[in-house]
């Protein structure tokens, strides 16, 4: 990455951090309807991968997506809107948290059904190989969609047609409630890649850097009809799975583990010892994120 | 009839749960975040503390492999209790209980039974959008073999659940998640409702407003509404969707000559639509307007709260179509 | 009209999928065995020959998956024809049907349409057993935004695919594999059928039959015997059964005043239930009889050749239910 | 394998042969309702499994089960007569050659989905863990159905429930029309177990006395609590798949390779070698086998 490139990453992991944040407390003002799913922790993988891809490609997303759309170039005011139920938002305020897409984006949607996006990802990707035109696609789905069948059917299918597919999985430590490793026969998702004979990638995904080395390192390969890759980003979710969970399924102490890796602290150390960042700057971004954020509830409110 | 104490329909739908794990060795829960996290609706929180993992069974998200796994070991003899966290997720199992848990024994022969009792929160009003608010009772009603209860309040919910354990076969629970807060008066010793046998609520021979699960208290509001008018209906509580209780629709169709299902599904092939039949065909003759369906807009259901009631029946839309029946 | 020639089911539906991947190359085919082997009913026999393995693709064996890579292709503007090879195999991919493919245009918008035709061999008469036996309309009728074409002949089935392609939604194809051997005039030049609009094959002001697939020959048959009988039927072949031609239904029985429909589905919840729902509500002050239902028993279709006709609607059956409802 | 259990074997083997060949016959002579599918060069599979198992262990089939269940102990009469639809048929004609179940046996049944007794056998053997009951659970299913996403739900709970089940795949080459090369990524099997962390076997399948080792040295392991076993057989079908199959999607030389390789001449010239069994035996076998079948086939017509 670029100076410039990462400094991008940084407001943008700062810009998601910022959204998720200020929509938590509007939910526990009770000003959210139905239900959401926060990816505060996860932000590198979001932007990690989204640099690493171009415009034509097809993004596919899961019920955890809020990342993936503001990493992708979504707009935070539709965004909110769609989060609120009013018409101006992504869906028409349909879809809600978990149901918002952007054609002019290739953001094909975020999804309720855990693995649903897989699939389409895949056909996505058939479409392009019949049709010979450019643009990989990319599905995020958590460690959680690998119970389920259609995960296999879809990593299948995408190996034998060397289907030009990232299979992104954010290895979040936990389902819900459930511990990856009470679900999973193996230590690491990426390991499931050898029932289909694909390449994958275990990465760090709380570090943006290595993310989007990888992810551009894999989808040159994917782009060039070499099949399609599995990445492991392993990372965690500091929030909780969603609103009013006190996560009593994982230890205190764990939690601090894993906040001593922030993907968005450790960026900023890593700028500020480069000289690239100072105290002064993040208090500035800060700022400006949350005028921007409030200027776009503004707009989402009234819409 | 013993004392009686008002609890929630969560509460007793848990109480239900522990006494069959208590009474029973051979039944197990299996499903989602259901032991520590206590699933996603906190109905089984703390049943794990008493029975232990090996009998309150958390699984990967797996909900075909949940009902054909728990089929698998019915076979056996074990009395698995599944639940799917939401029923839009039973989608991804409709082959395990269409092919296997609605077939084995009828195509085996008895001692192949596969006896499964599948709960599964449903429905709508609480904004969560398209995957998270449908209602299947309408679409697995065409599914030979299979029996659907679709209790309104904490006592039919605890005592169905005793009731299709008793029937042994393949039950599906849909629970609506709006009513789990709901309080209601519940017998200190849980007692079994019997699968197949409706309830009359309120006697009135005017209109038969004939509903299940959460329509049921609007019935009975609208109810309220309509007698202030003069009009008096007859609200009758499904509880069971399949079997229908076709011999208290007729009972009530018969005197009032007028009625309206009421229901969670959407109307299209839905269960009114069923209800619609059977009174056409059994109480034809008594007919004084034609018989009228409330159910799901045919649409998918929004998340936003300004569009998604509209989607379903309410109290003011059970009242207005009574009026018009009265007035035909 | 164009001059005809007799052609078969098979080749008809052969035909037309030819003629759409010839038209359109966003069209493409995708199921299971269906190239060389040319499915398990040869209806894609040779298609393979013309378009290659690119566009005629052998899948393994996941029907869930087939269905949705098939939604995410046409997502990106494919236009993609599932084979599922028996209708039964369905159930493994209704969360793809349900909650993908019937929602993703009406949650998203209209830049996110999916549209999709899945063909599925269905129903009994084979001997196959209950596992290749059914047929999915009367379950699939309770998803909002599915349409779903059941023909009965070889023009429709031809004609339906064209409309279906022009339609640009979610089409279930339910095609009747005792049908596929019939022959029927089919026009040189294929014609689309719109999709929703029934067809009036015999007119007649005593009783109305409204069937739809291997029931519609059963029907005309019926009514050539009830003609003798001095009793004239109006025979309806719904060819879509969702959405129903309510206004034709409606004619019909205002001519009529009493009916019967015939199904494949299972009666509980099914397709008549709903027709008669659509009576009941369109045309009760007509209704001289209670309207009918025939359809399949509320069973397991056995395999035996002994057992399995009971299970269905018969030319008889249908004829001693129109003698009942005659002298109601 | 004792010499006596060898010879129980090549009988056997021989049984189901003729009870196909036979079937195959009814066939063509328009005697047979709905379809079969036959087991023709799969015999060593069904014996060499099934002389491994005790009467505890419960067997699931699939659609080309009647090998299986002959293999069990089956009455030949109460399956001709279910094929044929009879009441005294083992499920009372309602099944048919893909519906069938004998409880006495523990044979949990032949079934038309493909991949569906997956997960019931991996349920039978939750059943008895939970209640530690003895006997492992065993499915016999083909290299297709390994495409069903209920296969990798199935491997996977029983993978991290550490489950009493063999599961046995028998790989024909064939799923139908479509070769295993063209729906797997992966050139055995077997290497499917990887996913799961899963211990498995690749044997020869049309051997029985590697099937029969094979299977008795996993199922004591897996009887043990030690987790369930993933056993590929690599077999061959010789028969069409089912009724009228002309096999276009596969070279007559292919089939003469394996037909060299068929489990009973392989058996037969080891037995003759070993001076165990003669021409003489086999005639007399022959027409045994013939007069069984001919009375199973007038009881079953007459039942
Ligand atoms: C088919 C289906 N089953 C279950 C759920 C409920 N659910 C929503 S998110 C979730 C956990 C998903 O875990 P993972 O895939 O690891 O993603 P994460 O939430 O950790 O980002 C579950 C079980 C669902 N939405 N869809
Ligand atoms: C769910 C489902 N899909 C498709 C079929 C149709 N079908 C029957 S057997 C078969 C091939 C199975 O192949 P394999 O598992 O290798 O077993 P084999 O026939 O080779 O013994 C197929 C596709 C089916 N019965 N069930
Ligand atoms: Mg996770
Ligand atoms: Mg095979």
């Amino acid at each position: 990455m670029t100076d410039d490139q990462l400094l991008t990453a940084y407001r943008t992991m700062c810009r998601i951090r910022a959204f998720e944040l200020r929509l938590n407390e509007l939910f526990l003002q009770g000003l959210v309807p139905g239900t959401t799913h926060l990816c505060i922790g996860q932000e590198a993988c979001a932007v990690g991968v989204n640099m690493a891809l171009t415009t034509d490609d097809m993004v596919f997303s899961n019920h955890r997506g809020h990342g993936h759309l503001l990493g992708r170039g979504g707009d935070p005011a539709r965004m909110l809107a769609e989060i609120f139920g009013h018409p101006n938002g992504y869906s028409g305020g349909r879809g809600g948290s978990q149901h918002m897409a952007v054609k002019d984006l290739n953001f094909m949607g975020t999804h309720g059904i855990t693995a649903g996006t897989i699939p389409l990802a895949v056909g996505a990707a058939l479409n392009r190989k019949i049709h010979r035109q450019p643009g990989v696609a990319v599905v995020f789905f958590g460690e959680g969609a690998i119970g389920e069948g259609i995960f296999h059917e879809s990593l299948n299918m995408a190996a034998i047609w060397k289907l030009p597919v990232l299979f992104v999985c954010e290895n979040n430590q936990y389902a819900m409630s459930t511990s990856h490793g009470d679900i999973s026969p193996v230590a690491n998702a990426a390991e499931r890649a050898a029932a289909y004979a694909m390449n994958s990638r275990m990465v760090d995904g709380n570090d943006v850097v290595a993310t989007y080395a990888t992810t551009a390192e894999a989808r040159s390969g994917v782009a060039a009809g070499e099949g399609p890759v599995f990445i492991e980003l392993q990372t965690y979710r500091i929030s909780g799975h969603s609103r009013g969970d006190e996560c009593p399924y994982r230890s205190r102490e764990e939690e601090a583990q894993w906040a001593e890796r922030d993907p968005i602290a450790r960026l900023r150390k890593r700028l500020e010892d480069a000289g690239q960042w100072t105290a002064a700057a993040d208090t500035a971004l800060e700022t400006q994120l949350a005028v921007e954020l409030a200027e776009a509830e503004e707009i989402a409110r009234e819409s | 009839m013993s004392t009686t104490r008002q609890i929630s329909m969560s509460a007793a739908i848990r109480e239900a749960l522990t006494t069959l794990l208590r009474e029973h060795e051979e039944v197990f829960l299996i499903g989602e975040d259901i032991g520590v996290y206590g699933g996603a609706f906190k109905i089984t929180r703390g049943i794990v503390d008493e029975f232990g993992p090996e009998r309150i069974i958390d699984t990967p998200i797996s909900e075909a492999g949940i009902v054909s796994v728990a089929a698998g070991a019915a076979l056996m003899g074990s009395r698995p209790i599944i639940e799917i966290m939401f029923m839009d997720f039973m989608a991804l199992a409709f082959d395990g209980i269409i092919n296997i848990a609605a077939k084995w024994q009828a195509t085996y022969g008895d001692e192949f039974a596969t006896p499964l009792i599948i709960r599964a929160p449903a429905g709508g009003g609480r904004n969560y959008g398209p995957t998270h608010s449908q209602s299947f009772e309408g679409l697995l009603l065409n599914v030979p073999n299979l029996t659907i209860c679709c209790p309104s309040n904490p006592a039919d919910a605890a005592g169905l659940l005793l009731g299709a354990y008793d029937a042994a076969t393949t039950v599906i629970m849909v629970e609506h998640k709006t009513l789990y807060a709901r309080q209601g008066p519940v017998a200190e010793r849980l007692e079994p409702v019997p699968i197949g046998q409706g309830a009359r609520l309120r006697s009135g021979s005017d209109i038969s407003l004939i509903a299940y699960g959460r329509h049921v208290p609007a019935a009975l509001q609208a109810a309220e509404i309509l007698a202030a008018e003069d009009v008096q209906a007859d609200v009758i509580d499904l509880r069971t969707v399949k079997p229908l209780d076709a011999s208290l629709i007729l009972d009530s169709l018969s005197n009032t000559g007028r009625g309206i299902s009421i229901e969670e599904s959407p109307v299209i092939g839905g269960v009114g639509a069923e209800i619609s039949a059977v009174v056409m065909e059994s109480a034809f003759e008594y007919l004084e307007a034609p018989f009228a369906r409330l159910g799901a807009a045919e649409q998918i259901i929004p998340c936003s709260p300004a569009l998604e009631p509209a989607c379903f029946p309410s109290v003011d839309s059970i009242v207005v179509k009574a009026r018009e029946l009265i007035s035909y």
